[in-house]
C-alpha cells in the first residue's frame, strides 16, 4: 500500500531532515520502497518549510504527496496550510505547545517534542524526539531502521543525545498506540 | 567488491554516476535547481585526485570542461536552463571541435529565470538546436535517481565513444527526489575511453576518421595538434573559404549522430504490446504516465507507455514503424508541446495528442488517466 | 503633506542637536523578525526582546522603561532596521502620526 | 511607551503590499535598502524619473520592492541593461542594485565596461561574500579560507577588491561601507546618486543564513558585532589597500571621488555635432 | 516627398529600413557579416537624434536594447551565429518580459566559428528554440536589399504590436550582395507604435491583456512598473511557485503568437497555380530557386516556388491544406535540413524531399533544377 | 652580399606549411610570434608541455601557426578553455595569445577573474586599438578621439589602461612593450613564461589596414617610427600611471612582479589533504 | 541578357569600388538590373581581391558571378585563378603592364591603366582609368551613368582627377572598339 | 643538429660583445611583405629596398654594398621582421647555411 506522509514547520527545525531520515531508513533498512521530495519555495529563505515521504511495497511513479496518510506539523502555519490535504481517516501528528487545534480534527497523536528536547539540553533535537514518537505511533518504520538512519545522518558527538531523543519520543508514541 | 545500496537525490546520484565514470574535472556555476551536484562534486573531487573549480560563469564553465577534455581529463558541468543557454555557443566549439564533455541540464521552469525551484521539461528542442549552425548532440533523459547514476555514466561513455558533448536532460523532480540507488560492484560497470591515436605524430591526421570518429591526441602527448571552431581539414588546419571541405565536415558530424541512432536508441516499453494507445513520455513525466497506464490498464483501456531514454537523436525510424499499429498517440511532457512535435512528424498530425504542462508541477495520474479516456474514445 | 513633514524632520535630525533632544518610538510588531539590531544598537540602551510573540513567532523590541524620555530620537534604530518595523518621531516637534 | 503602529513612513518607497520582503531574520539586505529609501527621502531625486535595476539574488529582489520604475533582469545584466535605459532616457536617474556574485561573478565584465565608459549611473553593491539566493555558494568576494558549499575544504581563491577593481575600472566614485554604517552609508548613498558618472558604493553586508552559519557568525547580530569591532574608516586612501581578510580590519570609507566627462554627455554632443 | 532608389547593399538596406521604421538606439558588437549594420548605425543614428553605443559583447547589447525598450525607444541589435548564441538568454528576457525589439541575424556557415565570411542558413530553427523553456519569437527572412528595407521596418511593427522580440533572418549573401532599393515616401509607409496604457497609475495592470498583447508602460511615465525574468501576474510581481500563474502566463506568451499565425503569415508564391511540385525555400535560397522553377517550367515541368518571408510562426495549417494539391515538396536551404522537419511535419515525409548545402556557398539554380527533375520524375 | 634562403631558423616552432601567415603588410602580430618563438627558443620549456590557446581575432590567428598543441576557440573564451586545459593537466605550460578585444572586450571577465585566481599561465595581449579581423571596430583600448568604422566621429569611450586592470584583479606579472621593442620585448616573455602564476605582458602593435589608416598612420612602419619618438620606459611606475592618449607617450616596462600562492598549488594542495 | 563580369585584382588597387560603381551606374543611371557582389576571403588582409557584377534587363535572381562574359583584371595572381571560368567567347581587359599573358587567349583588350593613372599624378586612380576603359569598350554602361556613380564615389577635392581617369580610358577604349 | 647550433648562437648574442663582430644576413625574398621594419631600424643602416619584385609583388631588402662587413650581427632585424624572411648568422662562427 501506497503511504504518504507530510512534514511541516518552519525554516531551522530541522523539518527536511525528518523527511530524508523516515524515507531513508524505510528504504534502506526495512526494505520497502521510499520516495522522499523536499519541498521548494521561491527561495530557501526561512518561512514555512515542509518536506514528503512516500512509502510503499510496489514501485512507487508518482513520487509527491497530494494527500497525505500521516501529518506532522511543528508550527501553528504549516498545521493550518497542511490540515486541510490530510487525508479523511488520515493522522495528524503535532507538537502540543506549537500547535493549536482549530476545529474537531479526526485521529490526533500530540506530543511536546520542543519541550522534550530542551530538557534533554538541545532544543534542535525536537525534530528527532518527534521522529521517534512518529515511529512509535505509526509503526510505519521499524525502531532499528529508524535509529541507524539517525544515527548516520548526525555528527559523532552528538549520537547519544539524538539516541535518546528518539527513544523518548518513540516511548511516548508506543504510550500512546498502547492508549 | 559488491554492490552498495545508496538513499540519494538525482542531483547527487548524478554527481556519484559521473565520478565512477572517470570525471575528474568539473567546471560549473551555481544554479537552483542543479547546485547540488556542484556542491558534491566540490566535496567528492579532491577525494579522488580531481579538480573542481566554480567559474565566474556559466560561458567560462562549458569554455573550461572543453580545455580540461583536451587537458585530457573527462570533464563535465550541470547547470539550469539560463546557463544551459549561456553554455550554447560553446557547446557549438565542443561539437564543432569533437571534445567529449556531459553537460547536465536539470531542467527548472521557464523561460527567462521563470520558476528557479519547480519542474520543467522545456529546454528539449534548446538541448538540440540552442547553437547556431547544423551539429547533432547526444541527450539522455532519466527518471529516477538510480538513472541519473546510470544515464550520467553513459553519457560519459557516449561523448567518449562519439566524441560529442552529451546533454543529460534532468529536470527538477528527479534531480530533488531522494531515492533508493543501487552502486554495482566495479568490475559490473561497463567504462568507455577515448581513442587514442596509433600512429606516430608525423602520420596523425586529427580529423580524419574512417568510422565517422577520429582519434583523438590530447595537450602534452607530443602529437602537436590544431584544434579550432572554424572549418577545418582532416590535419585540423582552418580552411574557412573551401565549402567542399565544409561539406565533408558537417556531414560528417552531423551524420556520426543521425547515422548512429539505432545503436543510440535507448526506449523502455511498458505495457505495449497489445497497446492501442500509446503515451510517449520521458524524465518526470514518465513516472506519472506510468501511474497512469496502470491506472487505465485495471479500467480495461489498452494502453502503454514509450518512455524515452535517449531523446536526441529522436528516434524516428522506430515512430514511423509504430505509426502502423499505434492508433493514437498522447504525448506528455511538462512543455507546451516539443516532443510532440517530433512524434507529430514521424506519425502524422491527426494520431497525435498533446497533454502539456507550462511548468511548476508534474502531471497528477489522474489528468493523464482523464486523457486517455478522452483520446482512446475518440474525442 | 504628512510624509512630506516626516522628511523635514529626518533632514533636521542630521544637524547635530544643542540640547538633547527625545524621541517617541514607533513598532510594527508583526514586521519584527526579531534580528536585535535595534536592541544591541541604540545608543542609549532604550529598547530590549519582549516576551510576546509577533504573528511569525518573533519577540518584537520594547522599551525597557515605560518613561521613555531615555530615547534621543537619534532615528539608528530607524535607520538600521531590516524590515521597516520601527520608525521614530521627534518630541519636539507637535505629536503626529504617521500612518 | 513604544506606540504601536500599522504603517512606517517609508512605506510610499516601498510596494507595500510586497512587505514584508523575502529575506531571512538578520539579513543585511533589509537595512541596505533601508539607508538606500532614507537617501532617497533626502536627495531631491524626482521619483518619477528614477528607475532601479537588478539582477539576479538576494539582493537583486531590491527592485522588486522599490516603488518607482524597476527591472529585475537576468543575472549579470542589470549594468548593460541599464545603460539601455540610461541612454535611451537620458532624463532618469537609474541605479543598479545587486549582489557581489551578480556584479562582479557573472556580471563581471559589464560592470568594468560600464564603469570604463563612465555611464552614468549610481551601482549599489551589497556584497555578502557568498552566493546568498542559490544556498551559500563561493563568491568572487569570499574571504580565503572561508566555508561555503562549494569550497567545503575552505576557500582557495584570492577575493577580488571590489573597490580597486572599479577605480582601476574608471569610476568616479568609490566607497564601501558595512550595513552597520547606517549613517554613513546613506550620506554615502545620497553622494552617490547625486554624482554625474558611474558611481559605486559597495556594502558589506551579513549573510546569516547562507554565508554565516558555516563561518562562526549564526546570526546577522554577531556579523554586525563584527564590524563593529573590526571597521576603520580611511577616507581617501589607494582602494589597493583596502583588501579583506577573514578575521582582519574592514577599511571603509570613500575612497575616489573625481570629475570625468560622461559617456552620456559625450554622446548627446556628438548627437548634435551630427545633426548639424 | 517622393520615393528614392538607392543602391544599397543587404546590411546597409536594413539599418536604412530600421531607421525609417523609428529605431533611435542600437547597440552591438561587431561580426562579420553583420558588422556594417552596426557600421552603418554609427554613423547615421547620430544624424536622427538616436544613440549608438558598441557593448563589450552580445550578451550586453541584447541587455542593452531591452533596457533602451523600456527606455522608451525602439531599440534594434545585429549579429550572426556565434553572437546570437551568446543573445539567446536575453532574447528569453525579452519574451518573458514582452519587450519589443529587432534582431538581426545575418547568418554565415556554422557551426561555432566555421566560415565567419561566407553563407549559411542554419539558425532557422535556433532562432525559434535558442533559449530555455517555452516562448515565442516572430522571425522574418528577405532575400533582397529591398526586402532588408521592408522586412525590418515590417520587424520594428510587428515588435511594437506583439511586444516581442522579431529576429530577421538575413544571410551573409543577401547582407553583402548590392541592389537597387526603391524608399517609398514617408507617407507610403507604415508605422506602428505600441499601445500606451490608457488608465491612471494606480489601475494600470502592466501584465493584463485582453486581446493577447498589454500595453506598455515605460520608465519615467509615472507608472512605477516592476518587471521581471520571473513568473509574473498580471501586475508584473513574482509569482514564483504558482503553476497556475505560470500557466496563465506561458500559455498566452505562446499563443499571442501561434493563434496569431495567419496575420503574421508572409508567402510569395511563384507559378504556383498548376504547380504539382512545390519548392519551399526563402532568403537567398529562394533566389536559385527561381531561377530553377524558370529553368523548369521552360522545359515544361508544373513547378513552383513556396517563398517564406515570415518563418516563425511557421504556417502549419497552409502547408497542410497544400499537401492535398501538391505532389511533393522539394526544400531548398543552406543547412541540413531544418525547414525541412518543419514541411515534413505537415505534408508527410513521404512527400518531403530536401536539397541541402552545408553552407560557403549557395545552390546554383542547375542543381535544383537536377533535383527536381530527380523528384518530378519520381525518383 | 646578402644570402638568399628557403627557410628560417624558426621554421621548426612553426607549422611551416601554414606560412606566409595572413597578416597584413606592416602588421605588428608576425614581429610579436617572432620575438615569442626566440623567447621560446631561449627559455628551457619543453614544447611537448607547452600548450598555445587563442580566442578569435588576427592576433588569435597565433596558435594557428605555432606547432604545438594549439587551440583557437571562440572570441573571449581563450582564458578559461586555458584554465580548464592547465588544470586538467598541471605539468603544462599553458600561454594565451590574443588580442585586446577578445581578451578585454568579450573575454574581460576571464581575464580580471583568472587574474584574481592567480592561475598559472601566461597571457600575451596584442594591443592595436581596434578589432583588426573585423574590419577596425571600436575596442575597449582604442585611444580617445581616435576613428574607427563603428566610431566615425572619434571615439568618446575612456580606454581601458590594461596593465592598470591586470594589476588590480592580482595578476603577479605586468609588463608592456610595443613591437618596436623586440629585444626587451622577447625578454619579458621570458620572465613571462617562467613565472608562476598569472603573468600577462601587453604589446602595443601596429594594424595599418584597419586603424593606421583611419588614423594618420597608413602604413606599419610610420606607427613604428612613432612608438620610437614616443615610448618612455618607466619600470616599476604604478600602473595606474600608464594611461595611453591618441599623440601621447606611451609608458612602457615592467610595473608588478610579485610573488602569491597560485590556483594550481592550491588545489593540488587541498587534494592532498581531502585524499587523506 | 544577363551579362556577368568579375573584377580581379590585388588588395588597395580598389578593385571592390570598381565593381560597385559597375553595378551601381547600371542600376541606378542606366536603369537596368544590377547585383554587385564583394567577394570574401576567410578574412580582409591583403592579398587577393574580387568583385563581381552581374547586369541584366530582367529580373536577376542568382546573384553570383559562376562563368564571366567580361574579365578585368589587374593583377597576374587574379588573371591566373580567374581566366579559366571566362566563358569561351568572353571578353579579357587586362592592364597590360601588370598581366602577362600565359596562352592564346580569345578576345583580348588592353591598357596600361597604371601607367597612365601614375601619369596623371596618382597611382590609386588606375581603376578609375580601367573602368573608363571597361566602359568605352563593352559598351555596356553609358558613360554618363559611369561617370556619374564614379563622381559621387569620390571625395570632392579628387573630382576633376578621377574624371580625367575616367575620361582618359574611355577614350582608349572606343579607340579599341573601333579598330 | 643544425637548429641547436643556430640555439648556441641565439645565447651567444645576447650577451656584450667585445670587439665589434660581423653578421651574415640571409633572406627568405618570397616571404618578405615590404614591411620596411628591418630597412628602417637596422642600427647600421646595413640594408635598403631592392629594386626586384618578389613574388608577392613586394621588394625585399637587399644589402647596402656588396660588402656586409658593415653588419655587425645584432639580430634586430631577425626578430623584428614580422614574416620570418630574414636571419643572420655570426661570421666568427664557421659558415654555415641553415637550411
Ligand atoms: C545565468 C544564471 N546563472 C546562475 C543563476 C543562479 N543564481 C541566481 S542568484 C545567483 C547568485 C547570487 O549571488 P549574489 O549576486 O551575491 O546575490 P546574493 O544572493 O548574495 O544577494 C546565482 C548564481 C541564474 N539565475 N542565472
Ligand atoms: C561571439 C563572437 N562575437 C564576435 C565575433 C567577431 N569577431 C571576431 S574577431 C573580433 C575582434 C577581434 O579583435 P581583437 O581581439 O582586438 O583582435 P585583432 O583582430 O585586433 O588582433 C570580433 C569582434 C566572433 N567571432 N564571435
Ligand atoms: S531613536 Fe536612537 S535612542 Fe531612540 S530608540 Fe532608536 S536608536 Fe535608541
Ligand atoms: S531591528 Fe527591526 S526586525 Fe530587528 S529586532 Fe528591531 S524591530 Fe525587529
Ligand atoms: S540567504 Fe543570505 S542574503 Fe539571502 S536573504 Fe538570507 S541572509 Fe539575506
Ligand atoms: S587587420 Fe590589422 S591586425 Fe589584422 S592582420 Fe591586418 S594589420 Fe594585422
Ligand atoms: S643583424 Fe643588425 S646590423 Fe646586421 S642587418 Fe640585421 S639589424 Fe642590421
Ligand atoms: S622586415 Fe621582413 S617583411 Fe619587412 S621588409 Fe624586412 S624582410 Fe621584408
Ligand atoms: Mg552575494
Ligand atoms: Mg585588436
Amino acid at each position: 500500500m501506497r503511504i504518504e506522509i507530510k512534514f511541516g514547520g518552519f525554516g531551522g527545525q530541522g523539518i527536511i531532515l525528518m523527511g530524508n531520515i523516515t524515507a531513508r531508513a524505510a528504504a534502506i533498512y526495512d526494505g520497502k520502497n521510499a520516495v522522499f521530495t523536499p519541498s521548494y519555495g521561491p527561495e530557501a529563505r526561512g518561512g514555512a518549510a515542509s518536506s514528503n515521504v512516500v512509502i510503499s511495497e510496489e514501485e512507487i511513479d508518482y513520487p509527491y504527496v497530494t494527500n497525505p496518510d500521516i501529518l506532522v506539523v511543528m508550527s501553528q502555519g504549516a498545521y493550518e496550510k497542511f490540515a486541510p490535504i490530510l487525508k479523511d481517516d488520515g493522522l495528524l501528528i503535532i507538537d502540543e505547545d506549537l500547535v493549536k487545534l482549530k476545529n474537531g480534527e479526526g485521529k490526533v497523536a500530540k506530543i511536546p517534542a520542543t519541550r522534550i528536547a530542551e530538557e534533554l539540553g538541545k532544543r534542535i533535537v525536537a525534530n528527532i524526539v518527534m521522529l521517534g514518537f512518529f515511529t512509535g505511533v505509526t509503526k510505519l518504520i521499524s525502531y532499528d531502521a529508524i535509529k541507524k538512519a539517525v544515527l548516520e545522518s548526525v555528527p559523532a558527538r552528538f549520537r547519544e543525545l539524538n539516541e535518546e531523543a528518539l527513544e523518548k519520543g518513540y516511548r511516548q508514541g508506543i504510550e500512546w498506540q498502547e492508549e | 567488491m559488491k554492490k552498495q545500496i545508496k538513499f540519494y537525490s538525482g542531483n547527487i546520484a548524478a554527481a556519484e554516476g559521473a565520478l565512477v565514470a572517470g570525471c575528474r574535472f568539473f567546471a560549473g556555476y551555481p544554479i537552483t535547481p542543479s547546485s547540488e551536484i556542484a556542491e558534491h562534486m566540490a566535496l567528492r573531487l579532491p577525494q579522488v585526485g580531481g579538480v573542481f573549480i566554480q567559474m565566474e560563469d556559466e560561458l567560462a564553465s562549458m569554455a573550461a570542461i572543453l580545455g580540461a577534455s583536451w587537458g585530457g581529463a573527462k570533464s563535465m558541468t550541470a547547470t539550469s536552463g539560463p546557463g544551459f543557454s549561456l553554455m550554447q555557443e560553446n557547446i557549438g566549439l565542443g561539437a564543432m571541435t569533437e571534445t567529449p564533455c556531459v553537460v547536465i541540464n536539470v531542467q527548472r521552469a521557464g523561460p527567462s529565470t521563470g520558476m528557479p525551484t519547480l519542474v520543467g521539461q522545456a529546454d528539449i528542442m534548446q538541448a538540440r538546436w540552442g547553437s547556431h549552425g547544423d551539429y547533432e548532440i547526444i541527450a539522455l533523459s532519466p527518471f529516477s535517481p538510480q538513472e541519473c547514476f546510470d544515464l550520467t555514466i553513459k553519457a560519459f561513455n557516449l561523448a567518449e565513444e562519439y566524441r560529442v558533448p552529451v546533454i543529460v536532460l534532468m529536470d527538477e523532480s528527479v534531480g530533488h527526489m531522494f531515492e533508493k540507488v543501487v552502486i554495482p560492484p566495479k568490475d559490473k560497470i561497463k567504462i568507455v575511453e577515448r581513442k587514442k591515436p596509433t600512429v606516430p605524430p608525423e602520420k596523425y591526421m586529427p580529423y580524419k576518421a574512417e568510422d565517422f570518429v577520429p582519434e583523438m591526441a590530447c595537450a602534452g602527448e607530443g602529437y602537436n595538434v590544431h584544434v579550432t571552431g572554424l572549418t577545418h581539414d582532416e590535419k585540423g588546419y582552418p580552411q574557412a573559404t573551401d565549402p567542399e571541405v565544409q561539406d565533408r565536415l558537417v556531414r560528417r558530424l552531423c551524420d556520426k549522430i543521425r547515422k548512429n541512432e539505432k545503436k543510440l536508441r535507448d526506449i523502455e516499453e511498458y505495457e505495449m504490446d497489445d497497446a492501442e494507445v500509446a503515451i510517449v513520455s520521458f524524465g518526470i513525466s514518465a513516472r506519472s504516465s506510468k501511474a497512469a497506464v496502470r491506472l487505465a490498464r485495471q479500467r480495461g483501456y489498452k494502453v502503454g507507455l514509450i518512455r524515452l531514454k535517449t531523446i536526441w537523436p529522436f528516434p524516428d525510424e522506430y515512430f514511423e514503424k509504430l505509426a502502423d499499429e499505434i492508433k493514437k498517440f498522447v504525448v506528455v511532457e511538462i512543455n507546451y508541446g516539443q516532443i510532440k512535435l517530433e512524434v507529430e512528424r514521424n506519425v502524422g498530425r491527426d494520431k497525435t495528442f498533446l497533454l502539456p504542462k507550462m511548468g511548476g508541477e508534474i502531471h497528477k495520474p489522474d489528468e493523464i488517466y482523464r486523457k486517455i479516456k478522452e483520446v482512446y474514445n475518440g474525442n | 503633506m504628512k510624509n512630506n513633514n516626516w522628511k523635514d524632520k529626518m533632514k533636521y535630525w542630521v544637524k547635530k542637536e544643542l540640547k538633547p533632544p527625545h524621541g517617541k518610538v514607533y513598532i510594527i510588531k508583526d514586521r519584527c523578525k526579531g534580528c536585535g539590531f535595534c536592541i544591541e544598537f541604540c545608543p542609549q540602551g532604550v529598547l530590549q526582546e519582549s516576551e510576546e510573540f509577533n504573528a511569525k513567532g518573533y519577540h518584537p523590541p520594547k522599551l525597557v522603561e515605560t518613561d521613555d524620555k531615555k530615547c534621543i530620537g537619534c532615528g539608528f534604530c530607524s535607520l538600521i532596521c531590516p524590515e521597516f518595523a520601527i520608525h521614530i518621531e521627534k518630541e519636539e516637534e507637535k505629536d503626529e502620526k504617521t500612518d | 511607551m513604544e506606540i504601536e503602529a500599522k504603517s512606517h513612513p517609508l512605506d510610499r518607497y516601498l510596494r507595500a503590499e510586497r512587505i514584508p520582503h523575502i529575506w531571512c531574520p538578520g539579513c543585511g539586505l533589509g537595512t541596505v535598502l533601508n539607508c538606500f529609501l532614507h537617501a532617497l527621502e533626502e536627495t531631491n531625486i524626482n521619483l518619477k524619473n528614477l528607475a532601479v535595476v537588478s539582477g539576479i539574488g538576494c539582493t537583486g529582489r531590491v527592485a522588486g520592492y522599490i516603488n518607482v520604475d524597476s527591472y529585475h533582469t537576468t543575472h549579470g545584466r542589470a549594468i548593460p541593461f541599464a545603460t539601455g535605459l540610461k541612454l535611451a532616457n537620458p532624463k532618469l536617474k537609474v541605479v543598479v542594485f545587486s549582489g557581489d556574485g551578480d556584479l562582479f561573478a557573472i556580471g563581471g565584465n559589464h560592470f568594468i565596461h560600464a564603469a570604463r565608459r563612465n555611464i552614468d549611473m549610481t551601482v549599489i553593491c551589497v556584497n555578502n561574500y557568498n552566493y546568498g539566493m542559490t544556498g551559500g555558494q563561493l563568491g568572487p568576494t569570499t574571504p580565503l579560507e572561508a566555508r561555503t558549499t562549494t569550497a567545503p575544504y575552505g576557500n582557495i581563491e584570492h577575493p577580488f577588491n571590489l573597490c580597486h577593481v572599479a577605480a582601476a575600472s574608471g569610476a568616479v566614485y568609490v566607497a564601501r561601507w558595512t550595513s552597520l554604517h547606517v549613517r554613513r552609508l546613506k550620506e554615502s548613498m545620497k553622494e552617490a546618486l547625486n554624482k554625474k558618472g558611474f558611481s559605486f558604493v559597495e556594502i558589506i553586508a551579513p549573510c546569516p543564513t547562507a554565508f554565516g552559519r558555516r563561518n562562526k557568525e549564526p546570526t546577522g547580530l554577531e556579523t554586525l558585532k563584527y564590524y563593529k569591532e573590526h571597521s576603520v574608516i580611511k577616507h581617501g586612501i589607494d582602494p589597493a589597500e583596502a583588501d579583506i581578510e577573514m578575521g582582519g580590519d574592514i577599511i571603509v570609507g570613500k575612497f575616489v571621488d573625481i570629475e570625468k566627462p560622461t559617456f552620456d554627455e559625450a554622446v548627446h554632443e556628438l548627437i548634435k555635432k551630427a545633426r548639424k
